[in-house]
């Protein structure tokens, strides 16, 4: 029983990076624009945000690094693609290539680093409730910020006028021009409050999950991210379930593993994949489910005409 | 002030100067890069552009690293001219040489030389089975193909791993992950003696040309491109979208595949883990840089493998960090995407009280 | 980021040496030896050890020779053109430092008769390339009396890379000298597939934990489980190098490896011109190649008196770490009462011994 | 004191000059037209007075002051409020959600409800405020904009051809509520293309061509044919309409049943139709209705029609590809022009490889030359303004690709020709030649369907009338015994025959 308690604990810490990164690429994606750099926005945080620990000791300031780096970056490439009205895939892939090669460059004096001892968190009180407590109550304060997180990005984005305004721009660029919205600046707000979010995950690979730089050590989490959207059909409290879901099949690999399993550790490894794919599937076999959600003018350039 | 103005035609002009200014940005970042790392810029640039094609046996490794990165990028320029967004071109490229590989490994002592055909077919066929899954998901199910052909390259890696550390293990190798060398019959002929290029080269050419006259003159060529710059004009016209989709991504599986059985059979010999070795994303900048046009893809191509081979000297001969290729190459990439701009919008010097009243409308142009 | 790129200066590798030796005193020209490394130098582990031995030797023969690296060269098609550059560079000795170099190796050897070529852990030779390798699983069975006395739920865990011999045996090496203390200790293992990936060694590390294992060692090359041990208020070790400083209240001790004696050999015998190619040098704590480290003050006097016997054994001869009875996990019995394996027996190693749960991914 | 005054405005794009020092005086309670051809700068106008675009010179004066206007917002401000010519409404929004983006003051959603149902009532412009907009008629969709112009108690409504999607009931009704705005006071500036439309509503126009202010006159006061003089500078051609012959029976449709595919589409019911060789059946009805759904059944765009409901000259196409029902002589010419009947980004030539096969040689091997020579034919043929058979498609104005993709299908001297909207926002000279090409073809003996929300387009062009209304097709009618009233009723499904369960309700 315990060791299910433990392997529940596992799968909210592997969610969250994944949670908070996709909740991000779920504020863009609601503008209406897609950013395949998540890969690099999440390196070049996990450095800065490393490297601010370092410097600083403080991982409130960490943290805040992370988040700065990755803004920046969607700054950029929100500059190209929405101004510039660059092509957002090869955009957002030149953003992923990018921001690996430039991690690992300026990385390479942080790789023999090491961060102050991490401070241990727990919930007094509920933490020792048995199961439920070494479950759930002994996490890092980030795994609930991504709970909270979602909550508040759900009632933002259907109870509030912002999220209204956010979500006619993602539907819908022209009429929101047209009715004055200044589009193309909400849109950056949006690439940026998405590459904020990305950086905060980032960060928290780097400093509390597993706290050292490594070179691409976020080794393909923010494509899962983006997969994770999708997947969420563009819904918070989905997104939030789904990256528990693959944090679990995650941590489930690793475990059935460790009970002896009798099945090749790489094909073990295929399954959070290939869950991916068959979730991806069967979600999306549905065009009209995904038509009611999905952004409409997702991933298209918008030229306002005036 | 400076003002972003539509132009009223697109100019002929820029679209070829925009590479070129794209360059020049790299470069010029990358000379106050060397300078900011306290390396002399000039040995720097010279590593970068001159070193990696200075004689024949430079050209030669050259080729090794262009004549896949062209093959799979012909194939992904036209998977995007269709709007198919294949980036899982990495998948295919690993499947390619699998299939490669196990046709390697049939092969004996006494096989014939002929046997580096079937080993080749071999390698269009796995990167079209690959590729095929996609199409399949994303025509049956609709499932997006950027997520379905990117996850299926962690799938390809892994299938590999399981293969060359299990079933295909060579029983002499101490349990070591990787097949049997393969026979020397299965060796891709290389062109010259001494110089590692092979007749990927050849092949790499061949298809050049026969992607730019199925592209540009022929009447399936086009019929792709429609699909992918206006979809509903495709089906008012005819044109089958399903049918766009598979082409689009045997082909490019298929040519992915091709370049996967020619590094197996080529400078690789066998299968370990190794083989995938990031080709099949870096072809996605070499598309993209060479705007999906078959001799933009060649020079940009020659281009890349340039950086990545820049990197290396300047990393054994500066001590320059390996990671400075990835940096060129993204920077090559988003300034050309910059560049690009130019072709359509020309930049205006915008004076007074109005340009500075009209300053948060300026950047955005008058599109 | 930018501030980072700023400082880069200082912090840039000064290991590729430009050749520009002090031209006038030195008579011969300096012997040119260039190493490729799998990894980034940076990290603390395999790569890092190599380096580590690179300056050593370095500081040994001073301007008599001339030594360089390139790092991080994929075990690709990559590495013939790297080595092939080294070559052309007018390296005479070149270390290949990861398995992955082998044929390339091969390649580069048979077309450059006059210059030398050391590969680490690989298995094929040729005139002019040779191969060597540590006892790693000295170290192993070190760590493992250590962690069979300190464990309290008797269950071990390893963070295993890829199923090959080396890794097989240190696993195994690891559960016996656990056993030799305490023979109820079981061992649980999970494979990551990779030598170096950081979050995924944590990750590995977490789920044994979770499954019980209260001492972790790890055949990866981070210091992601000793970090995930200490975490969690477990124990672990360092690997390849020191480590300690990654969890300074989990760490029991740093099996390392030290490169420093063969490559200063092997050099020498580059430069007084009698190096030739010959069998595989596997050398081990008798050599000074292999050692457990920093040992904590946590471990208890009667453990650490256990490794010192351990030790001395080693380096004597006296003690033999895979002698019979040895039985496998399956119960056959390997080595027979008193027999004691030779290298050949080790290179083959396919199997777990008794204790280590769970099925061995390439025994099929 | 003058409502709005506009003095000296211009605005120059890089390629045109859209208004060149334009003058305009609106007075309260004036409803006050803006007439002129296609590209005449009318849209540019009306959004420099909403903020939406900035001019490059002019003042605007506002009840006398000179004010500028920033944006819509600050137009909405000082009480100015527009219905564009693109409706700007969100299809997964709820109607009170697209009326809540429209206001500036942060009134809760609950209050934006109550509002709207006060202003609906005062108006007459029921809507209901929960509903989503995609589930919305397009008549109710455009009461929602007016609703949401009308929320914030405007002294001017700009209106940007607002009748061309609508009956000619829901007009009449438009009108009406106009009608008392004015009366309360408030102005409104209306553009249409409808001459018609303008002289029985406006009290004032303003007439433009080229960027120019070319005439203010009483529209009461103008026929038709002057006004079109002001407008184009001379008088449209008259078009030449013998009595048709009609010959065999080339399309005959019956029992077309087709489900929606989209959710926010239209079921097809039972649809009977037969064009004969030689005469024009023009289609009415409300967009929205089952055209589209209808046009893409006989396109071959849509393939899922039961075997045996559409036949060509006696030969089932009911599921046959686009290709192959041109290869049987029958050619369609969408609504949209740019993305469906034209690829924007390639060239003309290219776009003739869309639908016509002849420069496809052996092997599907293009003949570049005759792929060009070809397009050059068109644009000299049917007198299209373009730079060239190399000059992209999106860099046509509107009227000119018109022309071109009539052409050409035209010029593939189709048997059966299928025409959408064939002069959909295109200029008065322009929409002469197309129906004047049409009526070219049908003399010449072959069949036409056009499908067209403009009745008097259909009424001038067509030898028989059919209506569509709810996915269902009502009988034809001979052109010359219909009335523009008759036809209105049975654009709201109420025909002889309609059974008699069919809802009597109106669409729009
Ligand atoms: N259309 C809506 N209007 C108002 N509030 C909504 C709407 N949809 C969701 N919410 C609220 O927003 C928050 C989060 O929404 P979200 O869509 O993420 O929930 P969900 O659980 O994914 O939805 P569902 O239960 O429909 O699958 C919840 O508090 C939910 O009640
Ligand atoms: N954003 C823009 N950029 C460049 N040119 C433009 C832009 N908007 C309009 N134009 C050009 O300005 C001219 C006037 O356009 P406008 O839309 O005002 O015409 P209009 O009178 O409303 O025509 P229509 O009757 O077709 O609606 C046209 O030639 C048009 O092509
Ligand atoms: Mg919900
Ligand atoms: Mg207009």
């Amino acid at each position: 029983m315990d060791a299910m308690a433990l392997l529940l604990a596992a799968t909210l810490n592997a969610g969250t990076v994944l949670a908070i990164a996709a909740l991000g690429l779920l504020i863009n994606e609601r503008a209406g624009i897609v950013n395949l750099g998540a890969e690099g926005m999440m390196l070049v945080a996990a450095i800065a945000g490393f490297a601010t620990a370092v410097h600083t000791g403080s991982d409130v300031l960490a943290f805040a690094a992370g988040a700065g780096a990755g803004a920046l970056l969607a700054a950029a490439f929100g500059a190209l693609v929405i101004w510039l009205n660059t092509n957002q895939y090869a955009t957002g892939l030149a953003l992923s290539l990018f921001g690996a090669g430039f991690s690992a460059f300026v990385g390479i004096r942080y790789t023999q680093e090491k961060l102050p001892e991490r401070m241990r968190f727990e919930i007094p009180g509920l933490a020792d409730v048995p199961f439920i407590g070494p479950a759930f109550f002994r996490q890092h304060p980030m795994v609930y910020i991504a709970i909270a997180l979602a909550l508040g990005l759900g009632w933002f984005l259907y109870r509030s006028r912002a999220g209204l305004v956010l979500r006619a721009v993602g539907e819908s660029p022209e009429s929101a021009h047209a009715l004055g919205y200044p589009v193309r600046r909400i849109r950056l707000a949006a690439v940026m409050a998405g590459g904020a979010l990305c950086g905060l995950a980032g960060a928290y690979v780097s400093i509390i999950y597993t706290p050292l730089w490594v070179e691409g050590m976020i080794a393909g989490k923010g494509w899962i991210a983006l997969a994770l959207t999708t997947f969420a059909t563009w819904r918070p409290a989905r997104v939030l379930l789904g990256a528990y879901l693959f944090g679990g099949v995650t941590m489930l690999q690793f475990h059935l593993q460790g009970q002896g399993v009798e099945v090749a550790s790489q094909l073990l490894t295929m399954l959070p994949y290939l869950a991916t794919i068959v979730v991806l599937v069967l979600i999306s076999r549905n065009p009209a489910w995904i038509r009611a959600n999905m952004p409409a003018s997702l991933g298209k350039p918008f030229f306002p005409g005036s | 002030m400076l003002k972003l103005e539509a132009r009223p035609q697109p100019s002929g002009l820029m679209s070829w100067a925009s590479p070129l200014l794209a360059l020049a940005l790299t470069v010029l970042i990358g000379i106050g890069l060397f300078v900011l790392l306290g390396k002399d810029p000039v040995r720097g640039l010279q590593l970068f552009f001159l070193e990696p094609i200075k004689d024949a046996r430079a050209w030669a490794e050259l080729s090794i690293k262009a004549v896949p990165l062209v093959l799979i990028a012909l194939g992904l320029a036209l998977c995007f001219r269709s709007n198919v967004w294949n980036i899982g071109a990495e998948g295919q490229f690993i499947v390619g040489a699998l299939a490669a590989g196990w046709v390697a490994m049939q092969a004996g002592p006494d096989s014939s030389r002929w046997i580096v055909l079937p080993i080749l077919l071999a390698g269009v066929l796995g990167g079209m089975a690959w590729a095929g899954i996609t199409a399949l998901l994303r025509d049956r199910f609709n499932a997006n193909e950027i997520l379905v052909s990117l996850m299926l390259v962690y799938v390809a890696e892994l299938l590999l791993g399981y293969l060359v550390y299990g079933p295909w293990k060579d029983p002499m190798g101490f349990n070591f992950p990787q097949t049997v060398t393969f026979a020397a019959a299965t060796k891709i002929p290389r062109l010259f003696d001494g110089l590692r290029a092979n007749i990927g080269v050849l092949i790499a050419l061949g298809a050049v040309v026969a992607a730019w006259l199925f592209m540009f003159r022929t009447y399936a060529g086009y019929q792709l491109q429609v699909g992918g710059l206006a979809p509903l004009a495709a089906r008012y016209a005819g044109f089958s979208s399903r049918g766009a989709l598979w082409t689009a991504l045997l082909i490019s599986g298929g040519v992915a595949g091709l370049a996967g059985a020619l590094e197996a059979a080529g400078p690789l010999g066998q299968l370990t883990p190794h083989v995938p070795a990031g080709y099949g994303f870096a072809a996605i900048i070499v598309a993209f840089v060479g705007r999906l046009h078959p001799g933009g893809i060649t020079l940009s191509a020659i281009l890349m493998s340039m950086f990545f081979i820049g990197g290396e000297l300047a990393q054994s001969r500066l001590g320059l960090p390996k990671s400075i290729t990835g940096v060129f190459q993204g920077l090559l990439l988003f300034s050309l995407l910059a560049c690009d701009t130019l072709i359509h919008y020309r930049l205006r010097w915008q004076r007074g009280a109005r340009a500075a009243a009209a300053a948060g409308v300026t950047a955005q142009g008058s599109a | 980021a930018l501030v980072g790129c700023g400082k880069k200066e200082e912090a840039a590798p000064t290991a590729a040496a430009p050749a520009s030796a002090p031209a006038a005193t030195a008579k011969a020209e300096p012997l040119k030896v260039a190493f490729a490394y799998v990894g980034p130098v940076g990290d603390a582990g395999w790569t890092f050890a190599h380096d580590r031995a690179r300056q050593e030797a370095q500081k040994e023969f001073g301007d008599r020779i001339v030594t360089s690296y390139v790092e991080s060269v994929p075990e690709s098609a990559d590495a013939e053109r790297v080595i092939r550059d080294m070559v052309a560079q007018g390296n005479k000795l070149v270390f290949g430092t990861t398995f992955g170099y082998m044929e390339q190796m091969l390649k580069v050897a048979a077309d450059s008769p006059d210059v030398k070529f050391e590969h680490a852990t690989g298995y094929k030779s040729a005139e002019n390339l040779r191969t060597y390798d540590s006892r790693t699983y000295e170290g192993a069975y070190m760590a493992g009396v250590i962690a069979g006395k300190m464990t309290k739920s008797n269950t071990l865990g390893v963070v295993a890379s890829i199923p090959i011999p080396e890794v097989i045996r240190n696993i195994n090496a690891f559960t016996l000298g656990a056993q030799s203390v305490n023979p109820a200790v079981k061992t649980r293992v999970v494979w990551v597939d990779k030598w170096f990936d950081p979050p995924k060694e944590g990750e590995a590390a977490q789920s044994l934990i979770n499954q019980g294992a209260d001492v972790l060692m790890q055949n990866t090359d981070s210091a992601a489980v000793l970090q995930t041990a200490e975490k969690a208020g477990k124990f672990g070790f360092g690997w390849d190098s020191d480590m300690s400083k990654f969890g300074p209240n989990a760490h029991l001790g740093s099996a390392v490896i030290n490169w420093a004696p063969y490559y200063k050999k092997a050099i020498g015998e580059a430069l007084d011109g009698t190096w030739k190619t010959g069998p595989n040098t596997w050398w081990g704590v008798k050599e000074g190649a292999i050692d457990l480290v920093n040992v904590s003050d946590k471990v208890t006097a009667e453990a650490r008196e256990a490794v010192e016997k351990v030790k001395a054994g080693l380096k004597d001869g006296s003690f033999a770490i895979w002698k019979g009875p040895l039985t496998g996990q399956d119960g056959k019995q390997l080595l027979k009462d008193g027999e004691t394996a030779d290298d050949e027996f080790l290179h083959k190693i396919n199997w777990y011994v008794k204790g280590v749960e769970g099925k061995l991914p390439s025994a099929r | 004191m003058l409502r709005l005054e506009l003095v000296g405005i211009s605005k120059q794009y890089p390629a045109v000059k859209a208004n060149d020092s334009v003058t305009l005086r609106v007075a309260p309670g004036q409803i006050h037209a803006v007439l002129g051809e296609n590209g005449a700068g009318k849209s540019t106008l009306m959004k420099i007075i909403y903020g939406a675009v900035r001019p490059d010179a002019g003042e605007i004066r506002w009840n006398g002051r000179p004010v500028q206007v920033r944006n819509p917002h600050e137009a909405r401000a000082l009480g100015i409020s527009m219905v564009f010519q693109h409706f700007s409404l969100f299809d997964t929004l709820t109607a009170a959600e697209n009326v809540w983006l429209g206001l500036d003051k942060s009134l809760p959603l609950g209050e934006v409800v109550i509002r709207m149902r006060e202003v609906a009532r005062e108006y007459g412009l029921d809507v209901d405020p929960m509903r989503p907009v995609h589930s919305l008629s397009v008549g109710e969709r455009q009461r929602v904009e007016i609703v949401r112009a009308l929320m914030g108690r405007p002294q001017l409504l700009i209106l940007d051809e607002p009748t061309s999607v609508l009956t000619p009931q829901a007009v009449e009704k438009l009108f009406v509520t106009l009608r008392q705005l004015a009366a309360q006071g408030c102005s409104i500036l209306y553009i249409s293309h409808k001459l018609d439309e303008i002289r029985s509503l406006c009290h004032h126009c303003t007439v433009l061509r080229g960027g120019k202010v070319t005439g203010e006159v009483d529209p009461t006061q103008e026929t038709n044919a002057s006004l079109s003089r002001l407008m184009i500078g001379a008088e449209p051609p008259q078009l030449r309409h013998v009595a048709s012959a009609p010959g065999d029976t080339v399309l005959d449709v019956k029992g077309l049943r087709l489900e929606r595919q989209d959710v926010f589409g239209t079921t097809l019911q039972d649809i009977a139709l037969q064009v004969r060789a030689g005469e024009i059946v023009g289609v009415a009805g409300v967009s929205g209705n089952g055209q589209q759904e209808l046009m893409a059944a006989l396109s071959g765009e849509d393939r899922r029609a039961p075997r045996g409901s559409i036949t060509l000259f006696g030969r089932d196409i009911a599921q046959a590809t686009p290709r192959r029902r041109r290869r049987l002589g029958l050619h369609f010419v969408p609504e949209e022009r740019l993305g469906r009947g034209a690829v924007p980004t390639l060239s003309l030539a290219d776009n003739v490889l869309l639908t016509r096969t002849e420069p496809v040689g052996p092997g599907g091997w293009l003949r570049t030359g005759k792929v060009k020579s070809l397009a050059q034919s068109l644009i000299e043929r049917f007198n299209v303004k373009a730079g060239g058979p190399h000059a992209a498609a999106k860099s046509l104005s509107g009227g000119n690709l018109q022309k071109f993709i009539v052409g050409r299908e035209i010029d593939a001297r189709p048997k059966l020709l299928i025409v959408s909207q064939p002069t959909w926002g295109v200029d008065v000279g322009a929409a002469a030649q197309i129906r004047g090409e049409l009526l070219k073809l049908r003399d010449a003996g072959c069949a036409l369907l056009v499908v067209s929300e403009e009745l008097d387009e259909l009424f001038e062009i067509s030898d028989r009338l059919v209506v569509i209304a709810q996915g269902r097709l009502s009988p034809s009618i001979p052109a010359a015994q219909a009335t523009i009233e008759q036809i209105g009723a049975w654009m709201s499904g109420l025909w002889p025959q309609a059974e008699a369960g069919q809802p009597a309700a109106a669409v729009a």
